[in-house]
């Protein structure tokens, strides 16, 4: 019984934080419900037995994404003024479609028929190992049989993190003040100047 | 136990949440990539859920490959958001459009 | 090496010579050469006709070369010798070759005087390519290379439009008679496996009664071929409906006109049914057609003929008219009257042509009668030569006796018209009869008003022109069309003002015109009296080479004396006639003209046919390609099709751009969309 | 299955890998002035792996068993087959780039190894006979594809098309794997074999979702419509030799790997995914000449062209057959080198300065100015457009054989009547090229390598190319035998 | 035949020099490309000398297995043989006409000997494919040709031909993929013995004919052609009039006809409604036409419809016919652009009212385009006589109407050539620079006296074309003789008694 009142309880709210998180104005706002909707998916997992996938979403996500997100969105110091202004043009067909999709997932995977899904049957390769607890199980599994997936994604790390900094790293050479002259000479006029013809009293914007 | 349809369900609507808020939001670029973040969050949801269901540990398994990838695909997102920003000075949607036709 | 080779391509070979060398060769080198060659020709074809004259002489063939063998359809050049190729071989070489030589006069002033004899002589050519023909194909390549050269030597003279538009619209019509004459060829294929001659009039009877489909129709199967391949007649011999080439034609240079346009192309077509006579004996209602339309040219050209004042159309529609004779002769089944007609024709056709021209070349290239009068005096050769030319035509002789060429054969085709016994054949008898009278009239109203009368020269731009001693550049401006400018012509006006001569002294031609007019004249006046027999009473002259009907001869010799002596009579009426109008009391005519105006106006302009054809059919023609160009080509097919293809790939392509906007969630909407299709696809 | 054979078959892989964390060291030590070093070493560590790869491609179906990692990788002809293109492709991208970057003062020494580890993504991608696997390679080289497009920081285009890449790059993911958690949960496993063992009993609605969902997914990484939107804007923004990499690398594994995953996973429901491919390839044809047409910048329009292209490949698929996945091989083959071509051309074509150039209307009076330059871009065009004798038709012409044998009789007759709309805009550059009077903004030399590079594929292109009918043809069919082996 | 490799040589001779024209100067290219075509020509003759008429049907065979998919096969047959000595006949001509080509004079060159080797590759591929890939490939040195040396519009005209053409022919690749998925051959030959089921036969015919048509080009299908003639240079009009054109026929005569017996006859109908519409309407077009190059652009449509109903009489006159109008159209329609590219290159206008009186000032050439002229119209004796005569001799035995309506085409066709030809050559000199124009030179003169020659050869003795076509028209015939239609003639029998003495007469005859 709890078990069930929990998973209403979270999933509830993970479905309420991740629509405020695209509804939010404020994209600081939006961050935090992210946080929320994490900690309540880690609670859906955790009712299920997968602790350690649970453990790992706060840990990553909450702790290392979330704040990532938090941090750029405070060093980028946007204007949330102006980001207010403009409604959206596809609104009422986005809404449409969004719901066509979830009513077809929903009454298509059959979801709302309880207790009636078919799922398919493991090979049993991936089985929990007997007497050991989740964590033990998937270490097994993990540094056993998907090593090779392990390393690889080892490597997709290594490329973000290089990626990361590729993009943002300035070096010293790129100091401000600094004249390129390559790429001043790689300048097209077309890069530089832009022909508008405002209507009068329009002004222009930069 | 709860059906594991429950679970499919709400992640179903995480995912169309997710979903919405990439083409509905014309505002802010970073609030797309939280978008983005919930779709993953519901794929985990149903990997565990399916792992759990089925008595198998693959799902897990690659619900943790799904996070690795996401925490990668965050920093390298965020990355390139912020050298749009230095370049535009701005991360609206609407923005985003001078490559066009 | 049989002498038809060198008959037929002596010729051939003269006019690649003169014609490639051109002025290169020299006028007098290109001359000498054509002409030299149709003298030899001629020197030969007269021993092959006498030969024949004797009678029961088979027919040879001559092969030359392999030409086509397409499956059972074969057909090669050869040159096949018979009587009526005889008779065919010494008319065209004897007028092609006087009239060559009557050219060195006439042309003297010419700077394309090896063009025109090389012209003259690819005509000759072609013309003996045709009556030697064995097969039909090969009849057909005369048939067309005859009407090459009538186009070049219509257009000789191309710096004048009225000549290029004559010269066109001569193979333009011509051609909706090939038209007729290819699709009776295919017909005849069809229909007997071959196209040679005899082997066609040798099977030809069986096929009598048979009956094929044609365009959705089935019709008696003889009846068809034959009236298809008397389509072709029609336009090669200018008979009512596709006549109106040939008094065009008159714009080419007189001695032309007297090869082509009167002895020789014209009679193409009833050598042409004559040849195959044996074939139009099985279709009786061909032969009513053809009698008909015999008939019917006959009256109609006659009729315009006494109406007209330019010499040269007159002559011309006076060819017209006794082609019908012969035609119609051919129709009842007399078609040794008519080939006999046609020899005697050709001689004084020929000279009246020729006469035509020295009166013409007197004149100054002044070719309208009204400004003509009192040539007798002046050019008294030319006057004897045409005199002897209207007395053949006019058919003026004493029965049993003697008669001039023309006496002998129209009154053989109006008797065997009038002996045939059927009803076309009577009626073709009294048109045929009304027609002699109309000739007369008109050929001694052409006597009268040139060589009688006071002179009216002054009144003539040519005249005044020669006077004033403004000569033209070149000889060619001939002009043939006065009588636009002159809606209502008052002939007398000019006699008026002064002697009417106004000074101007009019020449005789030189020898070289004067000896053919000479020679031919010796044929108008004996040709009919010598062959007659020949042409009209043995069976054994023709051999075989024409369907020769023993019953219908004799039916001629039993008609009743009346018969035989209207053709006399008629002529006699017409002659005093026109003695009356133009000798005696010159006012007639004009007050003739003038009470009977829209009858007056209605023969004038030919019965109106070029304006009705100009009507019906250039214009349209015009029209309509200009519509199916604009419209159809252009408005329809490149606007729907490719350019609006294009238009439709242009609009896809910007809709296809304006939909790639740019903006991010306008992609992921579509990404989306795409998904929830695929989603929704599958479901369904 | 023991790891050591295992490891033996992901031998290429492993010195990728090694080599590009080595350059990667040496890059951190050496900066930005080794780049040009680094590029030369990742050519060679490609090469290495082209050598490496190559024997399973020769010995096609018949080789051993190729299958490593309990199942989840398989380096057979197939994925070989594909790894050769895709090492030549990142190879030639690696030779045409130092100039460029070096030009604009942007060359990094993470340049060749970021190229290295995306080739080492696809080469995963390819060999993916697991949904992880898959995913894992899919990621490795899209990440890697997201930092290159981005690459020219400096540059808000190139900016532009990253952010737009990575965002749509992520949607699809987000598709792909919300597929693959519906596959793995109504398959109960996520070896292709084992999909396709539990699929061989009948598809249940959500594993039916799941496939629509993956595939949808992989429809984004090879551009077909309608998840093409993001190609043409991020070929024209990202750096060129940027966009000549993804126009041929990726592209080529992309396709593989759907091929694999259609044929081989869900090879058993073949009714349930051929209409939607039909309807993608037929999309693409259309919407990518259409989308050409009226474009003025070359990277646009070859853009366009690679989703053009995309629909002729995926034909190919559609026949669901040996033959279509043998012509889809060699179709890729000949692609490549018709693209890689393409925009070498492209990156010679410079102004007086040596900035490079991309407007159609540079391309003016080419012919006079630079004659080879413009018989060769003559040939890719023609190529490209599938007219014989240029070797693309032979492209064209294997696919549609594929489909008529296949019974897809409509569907080719529709695809190759569509493909005469897309002659439309390459026959325009040659109109360009050849037809108008020169625009005097082309001018310049270019380096032996690019000329090399031009000259292989001009060669490659030209008839000369249907002399390699037989052994393309023979290695296609070997290679795509393989993936029926399964079945 | 083994040994030499002829046709191989004809192919590689016109492509080497193609590749040496590319990187000479222009004189020396200019050379090349004469010598070339010379070579070629000498060469497609002794191929003609060697021929062996009445030998087996397929000669001078080669192949090499050296492509998967299809094979580099090479062969001829009397069809073939007569249409590449076409080709190489009519090349030197037209590079001896492009002598006033200054402009880029090598890539010219090369793109003239790339289409000789093209069109011989199309005539000689004995492989489907090889076949296809000739075909097409022709687009493009076309496509430049018309493009970079073309006239005013040239741009319009390059795009309408290639994708006009190209749109035409794709289709016919699909029909190709599916007969040999279906005969398990690619083999010219094998194919055109073998039966393909009716049913199918109607799209494969319908496919092959898109393509066909396209090229002929008939009606509606045509309007690519006077553009795409009237921008090009003048050997680019000689070569796509010449040649290009005759492998829409060679196409049906190849392909429709013998793979598709069945199709073909049931298809006939369309076939004769489209030509009897061209021969009339392009004609009527014609007559109406103030380019010259237009005019003879539309005449080539009127012609070639006489071709289509020759081709799809189904008997040996039809099929001969046919043959021979493209043969002879080849020569006459090339002769006639060289005559308006003679005028073309002095006056530099095609409008024909700027002319008038050309017999006066050139005599020669008047007398050359008379020759033309009378040829295009079809007079006796002249090498498109044979052909129109025996193609409607065909068609006559199928349908009287067909041949009524397409034998107009002689009356129009007379009508606008000497319409024509009176606007050029006769009337006065109505402008001064045109009555200053000089008489042909001897490099015209060396170009246009072998046309002049052959088409009179052609006329007079056409048994050199058509013996050693013969023998494969028969083959044709006898495998279309079981889908031939019933004429609409229906002859009955005559009266009995005279029936026995027709049939002797006939019995007679053979």
């Amino acid at each position: 019984m709890i078990q069930l009142l929990a998973f209403y309880l979270f999933a509830a709210l993970v479905i309420a934080a991740g629509a405020f998180t695209i509804l939010a104005r404020n994209p600081v706002h939006s961050v935090l419900w992210l946080i929320v909707a994490f900690f309540n998916a880690a609670g859906l997992m955790v009712i299920v037995g997968a602790e350690f996938i649970a453990m790992l979403l706060v840990i990553v996500y909450v702790g290392a994404v979330a704040v990532l997100f938090l941090f750029v969105v405070m060093m980028l110091d946007i204007d949330f003024a102006e980001l207010r202004a403009g409604f959206i043009k596809n609104f009422p067909l986005g809404i449409l479609i969004a719901v066509v999709l979830l009513a077809e997932l929903v009454l298509g995977i059959g979801a709302y028929r309880a207790g009636a899904l078919e799922l398919g049957t493991p090979d049993g390769t991936g089985a929990s190992l007997v007497g050991r607890s989740n964590i033990e199980s998937i270490g097994a599994l993990l540094y056993g049989r998907y090593l090779f997936l392990f390393e690889t994604a080892g490597i997709i790390l290594l490329v973000a993190l290089i990626g990361a900094i590729v993009l943002t790293h300035r070096g010293a050479r790129a100091v401000r003040g600094q004249q390129n002259v390559a790429r001043q000479n790689a300048r097209k006029p077309s890069e530089a100047t832009v022909n508008t013809q405002p209507e009068v009293g329009q002004g222009v914007s930069l | 136990m709860i059906g594991i349809e429950h679970y499919v369900v709400v992640s179903s609507i995480l995912f169309v949440l997710g979903v919405l808020g990439i083409f509905l939001n014309r505002k802010n670029v970073i609030v797309i990539l939280m978008a983005i973040e919930l779709i993953l969050l519901a794929v985990n949801i149903n990997l565990v859920a399916f792992s759990a269901f089925l008595g198998d540990l693959t799902g897990q398994i690659f619900a943790m490959f799904v996070l690795t990838v996401a925490a990668g695909e965050a920093a390298i997102g965020l990355a390139i958001l912020v050298i749009y920003f230095r370049g535009r000075g701005t991360i609206a949607v609407d923005s985003v459009d001078h490559l066009k036709g | 090496m049989h002498p038809i080779l060198i008959i037929v391509f002596g010729p051939l070979l003269a006019a690649i010579v003169a014609g490639l060398g051109n002025r290169a060769l020299g006028n007098v080198v290109a001359k000498s050469l054509t002409t030299g060659a149709l003298f030899v020709s001629a020197g030969l074809s007269w021993p092959i006709f006498i030969q024949y004259l004797g009678g029961g002489v088979e027919a040879q063939v001559v092969p030359v070369l392999k030409w086509v063998e397409s499956g059972t359809l074969t057909f090669d050049w050869a040159l096949r010798v018979d009587a009526l190729t005889a008779v065919m071989l010494v008319v065209i070489t004897s007028v092609s070759s006087l009239v060559h030589l009557y050219s060195w006069g006439y042309m003297d002033e010419d700077p394309d005087q090896p063009r025109f004899f090389a012209y003259l002589s690819l005509f000759t050519f072609a013309m003996l390519m045709l009556v030697t023909a064995d097969n039909l194909v090969q009849m057909f390549f005369g048939w067309e290379g005859v009407g090459l050269a009538s186009y070049l030597l219509i257009g000789f003279w191309f710096r004048k439009p009225s000549a290029s538009a004559a010269a066109i619209k001569a193979f333009v019509v011509n051609r909706v008679g090939d038209l007729g004459f290819m699709l009776g060829i295919f017909g005849t294929f069809l229909v007997f496996g071959t196209t040679s001659i005899p082997a066609i009039l040798e099977a030809a009877p069986g096929m009598a009664g048979s009956t094929i489909g044609f365009m959705g129709m089935r019709l008696d199967t003889m009846t068809i071929l034959c009236l298809l391949l008397f389509v072709g007649a029609m336009g090669k011999s200018a008979q009512l409906g596709l006549h109106t080439w040939l008094p065009d034609a008159m714009e080419g240079p007189t001695p032309v006109s007297a090869l082509i346009h009167a002895a020789t192309m014209v009679t193409a077509g009833v050598f042409m049914v004559c040849r195959l006579s044996p074939m139009f004996e099985t279709a009786p209602m061909a032969l009513t057609f053809v009698t008909f339309i015999g008939a019917a040219t006959c009256l109609f050209a006659a009729t315009v003929g006494t109406t007209q004042w330019d010499i040269k159309r007159v002559i011309a529609y006076s060819t017209c008219s006794q082609l019908g004779y012969m035609f119609f002769a051919a129709g009842v089944g007399a078609y040794g009257a008519a080939m006999f007609h046609l020899f005697t024709h050709a001689f004084f056709k020929a000279l009246l042509f020729l006469g035509a021209g020295s009166v013409i070349h007197a004149m100054h290239h002044e070719q309208d009668m009204r400004y003509y009068g009192a040539l007798r005096k002046q050019i008294p050769l030319t006057f004897y030569a045409m005199l002897a030319g209207t007395l053949a035509i006019t058919g003026v002789g004493v029965l049993g006796v003697f008669g001039f060429a023309g006496f002998y054969s129209k009154d053989a085709i109006l008797e065997a018209a009038f002996a045939s016994g059927s009803e076309m054949g009577r009626a073709a008898f009294w048109i045929g009869a009304f027609a002699a009278l109309l000739t007369s009239f008109y050929s001694w109203r052409l006597m009268f008003l040139t060589f009688w009368g006071k002179p009216r020269w002054a009144e003539s731009e040519h005249i005044q022109h020669a006077v004033h001693g403004d000569h033209h550049d070149h000889p060619d401006e001939e002009h043939a069309g006065h009588d636009a400018a002159h809606q209502v012509p008052d002939p007398h006006h000019a006699a008026h003002h002064g002697d009417g001569t106004a000074g101007y002294h009019p020449h005789e031609s030189p020898w070289t015109m004067l000896v053919p007019l000479g020679l031919l004249s010796l044929g108008a006046v004996f040709a009919g009296f010598v062959f007659h027999h020949a042409f009209l009473e043995e069976a054994a002259f023709w051999n075989g080479s024409i369907a020769y009907d023993e019953h219908l001869m004799h039916a001629m010799h039993e008609v009743p004396l009346w018969v035989k002596l209207t053709a006399s009579a008629v002529m006699l009426l017409g002659l005093f006639a026109a003695w009356r109008a133009y000798i005696r009391n010159t006012a007639i005519p004009g007050e003739v003209a003038a009470q009977l105006g829209p009858v007056y106006r209605f023969l004038y302009n030919k019965w109106y046919f070029d304006e009705l054809y100009n009507f019906v059919f250039v214009k349209p023609a015009f029209w309509l390609g200009r519509q199916l160009w604009q419209r159809g080509d252009v408005g329809i097919i490149d606007r729907f099709g490719p350019n609006g293809a294009a238009w439709v790939v242009g609009k896809g392509a910007v809709f296809a751009r304006r939909v790639q906007s740019g903006y991010l969630t306008s992609y992921a909407l579509i990404m989306l969309l795409g998904l929830v299709a695929a989603v929704t696809w599958v479901l369904v | 299955m023991d790891s050591v054979a295992s490891l033996q078959l992901v031998i290429p892989e492993i010195v990728l890998s090694l080599a590009g964390l080595a350059l990667l060291l040496v890059a951190a030590w050496a900066g930005d002035k080794a780049s040009r070093a680094i590029s030369v070493a990742a050519c060679v560590a490609l090469g290495a792996a082209f050598f490496l790869v190559a024997p399973s491609v020769c010995a096609g179906a018949a080789g051993p068993d190729t299958s490593a990692f309990f199942g989840q990788f398989r380096a057979d002809a197939f994925a070989g087959f594909a790894k050769l293109m895709i090492f030549a492709a990142s190879g030639a991208v690696l030779v045409i780039a130092p100039t460029y970057f070096e030009r604009l003062g942007a060359m990094r020494a993470e340049f060749p190894v970021l190229v290295l580890f995306a080739a080492l993504g696809m080469s995963v991608m390819v060999s993916a006979t697991d949904l992880m696997t898959l995913y894992i390679g899919l990621e490795l080289n899209s990440l890697s594809a997201y930092v290159l497009a981005a690459f020219l920081r400096s540059d808000s285009r190139s900016a532009e098309a990253g952010l737009k890449y990575f965002v749509l790059g992520a949607l699809a993911s987000g598709i792909l794997l919300f597929g693959m958690s519906l596959t793995y949960g109504f398959a109960g496993t996520t070896s292709f074999a084992g999909i396709r063992a539990s699929l061989d009993g009948g598809l249940s609605m959500g594993a039916l979702f799941g496939l629509v969902f993956v595939l949808a997914g992989l429809a984004f990484k090879i551009s077909a419509v309608p998840f093409h939107m993001w190609t043409p804007d991020v070929y024209e923004g990202a750096p060129t030799p940027v966009t000549a990499f993804f126009a041929s690398a990726p592209k080529v594994a992309a396709l593989a790997l759907t091929a694999r995953v259609s044929l081989d996973a869900f090879g058993t429901e073949v009714d349930a995914w051929r209409q939607i491919v039909i309807f993608a390839a037929l999309a693409s044809i259309v919407v990518g000449a259409l989308g050409a047409i009226g474009q003025s910048n070359i990277k646009r329009l070859l853009a366009y062209s690679s989703i053009n292209n995309v629909g002729f490949i995926l034909i190919g698929l559609a026949c669901a057959t040996q033959a279509g996945a043998s012509a889809m091989l060699v179709y890729l083959a000949i692609y490549v080198a018709m693209t890689i071509g393409s925009f070498v051309a492209v990156l010679m074509l410079k102004d007086e300065n040596g900035a490079p150039l991309e407007a159609i209307s540079d391309l003016a009076g080419l012919s006079r100015t630079r004659p080879a330059l413009a018989w060769a871009l003559m040939a890719l065009m023609f190529s490209l457009a599938g007219i014989p004798p240029l070797f693309g038709f032979w492209g064209k012409f294997v696919v549609f054989q594929a489909a008529v044998e296949a019974d897809l009789i409509v569907l080719a007759a529709i695809g190759i009547a569509a493909s005469v709309i897309g002659a439309f805009y390459y026959i325009k550059i040659v109109k360009v090229m050849f037809f108008d009077e020169p625009a005097g903004t082309a001018h310049g030399k270019s380096d032996w390598a690019h000329w090399v590079l031009l000259a292989i594929c001009a060669a490659a292109v030209s008839p000369l190319g249907y002399l390699l009918n037989q052994v393309l043809g023979s290695l296609a069919d070997g290679a795509a035998a393989t993936l029926f082996l399964t079945a | 035949m083994g040994g030499f490799p002829i046709l191989s040589v004809l192919l590689l001779v016109p492509m080497a020099g193609a590749i040496a024209c590319l990187f000479s100067p222009a004189n020396t290219a200019r050379q090349i490309a004469l010598a070339a075509t010379l070579i070629n020509f000498a060469l497609s003759i002794m191929l003609w000398a060697q021929f062996d008429i009445g030998g087996p049907q397929w000669q001078f065979t080669e192949r090499a297995e050296v492509f998967a998919g299809f094979s580099y096969a090479l062969g001829i047959d009397g069809i073939a043989l007569l249409l590449i000595v076409l080709s190489t006949f009519l090349m030197p001509i037209c590079i001896l006409a492009s002598q006033s080509i200054e402009k880029r004079v090598g890539e010219y060159m090369a793109a003239f000997l790339f289409m000789e080797t093209l069109m011989i590759g199309v005539f000689a591929a004995q492989d489907i494919f090889l076949f296809y890939i000739m075909f097409e490939a022709g687009l493009i040195p076309m496509y430049l040709i018309i493009g970079v040396w073309g006239g005013a519009d040239r741009i319009y005209a390059s795009y309408k031909f290639f994708l006009y053409t190209l749109l035409g022919s794709v289709l016919m690749l699909i029909a190709m993929l599916w007969m040999v998925n279906e005969a398990g051959t690619t083999d010219i030959p094998t194919l055109m013995a073998y039966d393909f089921p009716a049913g199918a036969q109607t799209w494969l015919w319908l496919a092959f004919f898109a393509s066909f048509a396209v090229k002929m080009p008939m009606w509606p299908v045509h309007t690519w052609l006077p553009d795409a003639h009237v921008q090009a240079p003048t050997a680019g009009s000689v070569i796509l009039a010449g040649v290009l054109l005759k492998m829409g026929g060679y196409g049906f005569i190849r392909f429709s006809l013998p793979m598709f017996p069945e199709a073909s006859a049931q298809f006939a109908w369309l076939v004769y409604a489209l030509s009897m519409i061209a021969v009339v309407a392009t004609s009527l077009i014609a007559l109406v036409q103030h380019d010259m190059k237009k005019l003879i652009a539309y005449s080539s449509v009127a012609h070639m419809a006489i071709v289509t109903v020759g081709l799809f009489a189904f008997n040996v006159q039809g099929l001969e016919g046919g043959m021979m109008v493209m043969l002879g159209h080849g020569l006459v329609s090339g002769a006639l652009f060289l005559c308006v590219g003679v005028i073309y290159d002095r006056l530099h206008t095609r409008e024909i009212e700027r002319y008038g009186g050309l017999s006066i000032n050139m005599p020669h050439y008047a007398l050359f385009f008379m020759l033309f002229t009378m040829a295009s119209v079809g007079l006796p004796g002249t090498s498109n006589f044979v052909g129109e005569f025996l193609a409607l001799a065909g068609i006559y035995q199928v349908s009287t109407w067909v041949t009524l309506v397409c034998t107009t085409g002689i009356i129009l066709g007379a009508a606008y050539m000497l319409y024509l030809y009176a606007r050029v050559a006769f009337g006065v000199q109505k402008h001064p620079d045109a009555a200053a124009m000089p008489d042909l030179n001897v490099r015209e003169y060396v170009m246009l006296a072998p046309l002049a020659a052959a088409v009179l050869w052609m006329g007079v003795y056409p048994e050199s074309f058509l013996a050693p076509m013969r023998a494969d028209i028969r083959a044709l015939e006898a495998r279309l003789a079981r889908a031939a239609p019933e004429g609409d003639s229906h002859l009955t029998a005559g009266r009995p008694a005279a029936a026995a003495a027709a049939a002797a007469a006939h019995e007679g005859e053979h």
